[in-house]
């Protein structure tokens, strides 16, 4: 199988996976990702005999996410997918729409990366099954939850001082006249601004690149979901606890809320995420997992190469199958400390 | 044996050697005679056999220990299919359709690949029951871990 | 768990041991478990299930019960009838010959007479079981658990005394359990 | 297969419901099966084995058998101690909050007066026990099968007669089997 | 269900349906409760879904049979065990030690190699059970065919 | 791994075999026949672990028969042992005595050959054991059971008219003033070499070479044991009932008795071999089996490539593993007729 660059064929990838529904039998390689998860699981759902998926063998399907973008090979065929989720590739049904938005956008995360122009297609049918779709600032749930709280729990942006501390989300709603009820739809245009400013201002201490880009962007709601906040808890869980909650989820989507909870319990605790020393491998000093903290390093432009992310606890390190190449899941103490 | 095994609340213990012995017996009998008479005592001694199985087994499903018996396997088997039985019921393992999602444990031959420990395998409850008690794969539990961090 | 005893109980009485005569003298048997010698006049103790083979061929002659051994015993047993503790002593394959008297009769056919004895043996052992059966539960019942009592039981009768006295003191002594 | 079905029995008496009396206006339980709210005045149906939480910390109180009770039942039943069909109906989670209030009177201690009440309670109920369990043997024995008697037999004590009905007629019935 | 359970004889037919729906509910407050109340909660059910596997299993031993309910893969796995431990101690299979021969059925993962139809193992009892209700392989019976020509 | 021509080591291939019961379980690969099967049993009644022995599959020891004769492989050592059964590579003891004899002597009638030296060698040490050595006749348990039995059972040499005839093997015997009852031992000198006038004129027939080597022979025996008719008869039993018995009776060694029985059983029938037909096949009308059948038609010259030997049953062929590259054991039918 050769690997040319060569133009993205999304649609003709979404067929070459459909047309494995016809083996009796179905084993499926993928990398060790949400997203990757996330579409076997729904391989699995619809498929009528066993399926195995695996992250090192060989197999009839194989999933491939490279340095030049991702591909789908079946019995010898390989179809580029360019940056598209895998999950992207499956028949769109409400069913099924929150497993798919929380594929797509685990992985935007995870990759730091844009929507991609399928992505987008996906996105746009997406809106005739109830999807919302507005500009909007990138802080989790702000048509749920109050303004502070929003700001608390952002982690994509990192906001310096302000997620991750109560105090200082709320201090800095309340100098726009805001307090613990004031949401993000209750702000006026000026505020909007001088929210936005002081944003952009704080995140230019870690990323000097930083501009409004980086706040504001399309964005996605479907019943209580925000897909931003969805995508990150599938991040979390599955950093955690490992693969097989994501697979159930998928099987009963009304888990996925579960993981939003979780989410928002974990962070409402408040967190700090603290580079302490580099080696072989990043040691952050955070209350986050591994995945999070990734998430952090990367937008201050670290953690760019493989090395795997431990986290400090106590006098242990703890890191997870993401960067590890492991048989366990969930979180993975390093034995030899 | 049987007859031992019934005046008992307890299973007796019965020992390797002591079926080792029996079955020899019933290995000659069964190859070199092939007659009404030989048959009908073959048959006596299946059914004895069968009860043994009931009764034994029964006394296991009632909290008792077979020891160092010849079929101590049935405990561990029963107690499996038990927590198995279970965590099925509470909703440990993720399931749909009869099928339940597994953790490959020691590799596994499947569909021309030789599976890994760590991967996951989703399949037919009575055949990933039969691959748990055989220490092949085990179901992915849900909730081994702490729940939250 | 008491059908399934009670299940292996009637399968494991196809081994008890009868004596028999032999009628025709015959070859050894290698049995596996023994070795079975048929010869004239040396008249051995069989296992059931063999004797079920080798009577209906002429070979040696079983002794079954007669229906007048059934009704001394019923009368026996009837004579006391109220009291547990009158339980009267019967051989331990009582019941599995007495089947076997029942199964002859009723392969007779047509025969009239034969038809009156089947019905007789029937109600008479039914009766017999009745009777003793009701000591039994009183036994059992009030807890006795008189080794010479015991001993006048078949086989399959402390089976049902061993599980019933187990239900009931299940039952009672649950009482300080824990809920 | 009787100690089986004894021990399902008593952890399913876990879910029976009793009535209780909100004292703490509390807030409302998702069960998952079922959505519990507490309110004061509004003295709902709540499964034992919540009752057993909620009622040490003061939030609900329940409503034990007393030791009277447990006399006038013993009472009733002794009337008519040799006739099985005298049988005394009785509420069908009477042994379970029996035993209940047997924990509670052990839980206190060295007080005198709690622990001679605690020695008559348990020999009362052992007591009426025993007498229930002579006329359901009986019952059983006899092969009665009266609806209305069955009506006023706990569902611990319905269990323990059929198994001794199955054992018995299992036993009798063997006569027409193939041995 | 349970109480259902116990009232008869004869196992009550449990759809996966009804199954599956219990499992979402207990999966829910496993998830999203850890306290007092809700662990006591599962307990009590966790100790109903064990007496549940008792009793059915029970029945089963006894000779019902579950129908097509959820745990209908019982019936199969206790009559290929009933059939194992007959032939075991009738002297049908190759043993010594606690070890049996078994014949593979379905390509199998064994020490760096994959065993195909047709070859032979020879383990544990233990695990030929666990592979023999799994369909992996089935112990070798020595009387199959007619024992002279 | 080369295979060169060079001198058997049988010796230093004892040694490698007995090496790999340092492994926690093993795998052996086996040609289909019942020395190979007799001498997996053997290891595997002393090794701890699990065996499995596989017919196809690469594995740890490997056993190869070729035309230049046999080896041993063991994780990448292989040795050269000429044409020694695997079987005489294993300890010898009293309790494997009878499986080892069985082992040698099937694969000495299967291949057509002599004993090889080092087979002499451990025969040699076998009389220590109580193996009796002596110069005789090449028919059947003639020690046990009277000469026209042993006439009437010979099928290697396969005597044309006598072998499978009791009628004619009793009236050659009657010509020599024998009757029922007389045994080989009971001949005189020249009554002794009028019979073997008598056998060779007959092999004559279908051999034109056949000599008196051809009858006479050092012949061993081991208590009841013939061991020509012991090796016959694992021949026979693996043909028709398949390995795991083999096996099986390896474990239990008593069954072999068993075993003789069972072809005495078969031969007392009566029997006869004619190759009625040839084409991708060879089809014989026999009552034997099909590995029986074989050997006959080796000694008049036929059958020397590996086609099929296969039986005519009525309207239906049968042929065994041995022949056929099948997963099933013991008889098999072939479905196409």
């Amino acid at each position: 199988m050769e690997n040319f660059l060569r133009d993205p064929a999304p649609e003709e990838a979404s067929k070459l996976v459909l047309s494995a529904y016809a083996e009796k039998t179905l084993c499926v390689k993928i990398p060790y990702d949400p997203d990757s998860v996330i579409f076997s699981a729904l391989l699995t759902k619809y498929f009528n005999g066993e399926v195995a998926v695996t992250f090192s063998s060989d197999c009839q399907l194989t999933l491939n996410k490279g340095d030049i973008g991702n591909s789908v090979a079946y019995r010898g065929v390989e179809v580029f997918v360019g940056s598209s989720a895998f999950s992207s590739l499956l028949p769109l049904t409400v069913e099924d729409l929150v497993p798919i938005l929380a594929g797509i956008f685990s992985d935007v995360l995870l990759r730091r990366r844009k929507l991609s122009d399928w992505e987008q297609r996906i996105l746009n049918n997406a809106e005739n099954l109830g999807v919302i779709r507005e500009k909007g600032l990138k802080i989790p749930a702000y048509r749920e939850v109050p303004l502070f709280l929003s700001l608390f729990y952002s982690l994509d942006p990192f906001v310096p001082d302000i997620s991750g501390n109560p105090v200082n989300a709320l201090k800095l709603v309340k100098e726009l006249n805001g307090n613990e009820f004031t949401k993000l739809s209750d702000l006026d245009e000026s505020k909007l601004n001088t929210l936005l400013f002081r944003l952009v201002s704080s995140l230019v201490k870690v990323n000097p690149k930083a501009t409004r880009e980086d706040v504001i962007d399309d964005r996605y709601f479907y019943n209580n979901y925000d897909s931003l906040e969805l995508g990150m808890s599938v991040l979390y869980v599955m950093d955690t606890q490992g693969s097989p909650i994501l697979f159930d989820a998928v099987m009963n989507t009304s888990l996925f809320w579960t993981f939003v909870e979780w989410l928002r319990g974990l962070l409402s605790r408040g967190f700090n995420v603290q580079v302490s020393e580099e080696g072989n491998r990043y040691v952050v000093d955070s209350n986050l997992s591994p995945i999070l903290a990734y998430i952090v390093l990367r937008q201050a432009g670290k953690a760019k190469d493989r090395r795997p992310v431990y986290l400090r606890r106590g006098e242990k390190f703890v890191s997870s199958r993401f960067f590890l190449n492991s048989p366990e899941e969930g979180l993975i103490y390093d034995d030899k400390d | 044996m049987l007859s031992k095994e019934l005046k008992d609340e307890k299973p007796e213990r019965i020992a390797e050697q002591q079926v080792e012995d029996l079955q020899l017996i019933f290995k000659r009998l069964s190859m070199k005679y092939s007659d009404k008479i030989h048959d009908e005592e073959l048959k006596v001694y299946s059914e004895l056999a069968d009860s043994l199985f009931e009764v034994r087994l029964a006394k296991v499903l009632e909290g008792h220990s077979l020891g160092d018996s010849f079929d101590s396997w049935e405990e561990e088997i029963l107690s499996k299919l038990r927590e198995f039985y279970v965590s099925f019921v509470m909703g440990h393992y993720p399931v749909r359709n009869g099928k339940v999602l597994c953790r490959v444990v020691k590799e596994l031959y499947f569909s021309g690949t030789v599976l890994k420990p760590g991967d996951l395998i989703f399949m037919e409850v009575k055949k990933a029951v039969g691959l748990l008690l055989s220490g092949v794969v085990e179901p992915c539990s849900l909730f081994k871990k702490t729940r939250r961090e | 768990m008491f059908s399934i005893k009670y299940k292996a109980l009637r399968r494991l009485a196809r081994t008890y041991r009868r004596k028999v005569i032999i009628h025709d003298e015959l070859r050894s048997l290698d049995l596996g478990l023994e070795e079975v010698k048929l010869v004239k006049g040396n008249d051995p103790d069989l296992p059931s299930w063999l004797i079920d083979i080798l009577e209906p061929e002429g070979i040696i002659g079983a002794t079954p019960i007669t229906i007048d051994e059934i009704a001394r015993y019923l009368y026996q047993e009837k004579q006391n009838s109220s009291i547990p503790a009158s339980l009267v002593q019967i051989s331990n394959d009582f019941y599995f010959r007495a089947n076997h008297l029942l199964r002859e009769l009723s392969k007779a056919g047509n025969n009239i007479t034969q038809l009156e004895s089947l019905k007789k043996a029937s109600q008479m052992l039914d009766e017999l079981k009745r009777t003793r059966g009701r000591k039994i539960v009183q036994l059992a019942s009030l807890n006795v658990s008189d080794q010479s009592l015991i001993n006048k039981m078949t086989t399959e009768e402390y089976l049902v005394y061993r599980e019933l006295r187990n239900i009931i003191n299940t039952f009672v002594g649950d009482i300080s359990g824990n809920s």
